[in-house]
């Protein structure tokens, strides 16, 4: 289980392969993944986004991130996970979160998955300010899932 | 007793800076460390608060040595 | 909206990064990706399996995935999906299949992906022959989602 | 008329062969196909069958140079 808080841009994509490399004969093991990526979309609430940045709580980010996949293998069978968030300045087009999770079988990952998304977004500390045309403000709230 | 506070995202802004150093013998709960720090106001229904990293609420205790934070919402994620 | 039935071993992480670089600028416009991953465990039923043949009806095969993501379409606001089995013999730890499906928010990407694998495991027509220590069987039925 | 038969899978490796071309003129549908295959047997209840890649029913009616295929429970996929 690894989780992680990213303060560059990263390939979601490259993250998975590099990550799965490193299970080794671990692969044979898991019939399922599910996979989650957020992306920076250039529009939110009916206004082009130019850029974003990304606020975060050093140690207690990591620490609900943690406690939050915790509470997932508790509940689910999960071989593994992978959380990455991004924080800092973002780009429309970015990825700003990947959730893999590694099952035998695949009811187990989705379920995980979604789960662990949806804690995250309602108890990771993050906070997103957009810059629009008109200046920038903080995003009060999230979408629901 | 020394209570380090801190403030997020939108809070931060509001309060015109990053944390405060209380020094307060009178602090028995995250209540009244907001109370502190803001004239003697009670905590907005919005906000959260933490105590050493760990969600906690307005009645939650305070040691010396504790590290409270106030944010507003979170919104992480994406999609 | 893309569907492939592949005859060699596949990265669905690279196959994601390349499907998603010849998005260009769509990038920017969705906020989810939801994917799925089936991998090839050397263990089914109890018993050590050293490889598989996956046989499938050529152009029957390739139809009714595109009619499962073609119905998936018309029932969830989905911006991409691309699908991409694997046929022919099979070592633990290959990638067997990857479904991934770009929308603006979440719950749509889940719940079409979901909908896709378990279509696609009930009607498309491909058969699994296992190698295991006493000889070859074939798989009888699927696994419950 | 003419027909193609095509068999997948087990029920391919059971059959002794991947396909058949009927010439016969008394076949209207896929269960006259089968039994026109399998020396006048009824199609067991776990077979699937198919009339030119599109999933049929016995019942289903065939014409001239139709492709016809059975085969059993299909298993794609993974997890």
């Amino acid at each position: 289980m690894t989780v992680t808080v990213c303060h560059i841009p990263f390939s979601p994509y490259a993250e998975l392969e590099a990550y799965q490399q490193l299970m080794g004969d671990e692969v044979r093991r898991f019939g399922a993944t599910a996979i989650f990526v957020g992306t920076m979309r250039d529009l939110n609430l009916g206004d082009e986004v130019t850029h974003m940045v990304l606020e975060h709580y050093p140690g207690m980010t990591e620490r609900q991130l943690e406690q939050i996949v915790a509470e997932a293998q508790a509940r689910w069978d999960l071989l593994d996970v992978l959380v990455i968030h991004r924080v800092g300045e973002i780009t429309p087009g970015d990825s700003i979160v990947l959730v893999a999770v590694w099952t035998l079988h695949r009811g187990a990952a989705f379920e995980a998955c979604r789960h662990i998304i949806e804690e995250l977004k309602h108890t990771a500390p993050f906070w997103k300010k957009e810059t629009v045309r008109d200046g920038e403000r903080w995003v009060e709230s999230n979408t629901k899932g | 007793m020394t209570v380090r506070v801190r403030y997020f995202a939108s809070l931060r802004e509001k309060m015109g800076r990053i944390d405060d150093t209380l020094v307060y013998e009178n602090i028995a709960t995250v209540a009244d460390v907001w109370r502190a720090v803001s004239s003697g106001r009670p905590i907005p229904d919005q906000l959260l608060c933490a105590v050493n990293m760990e969600y906690a609420e307005p009645q939650s205790l305070v040691n010396d040595g504790d590290e409270v934070a106030f944010f507003p919402p979170v919104t992480g994620g994406s999609g």
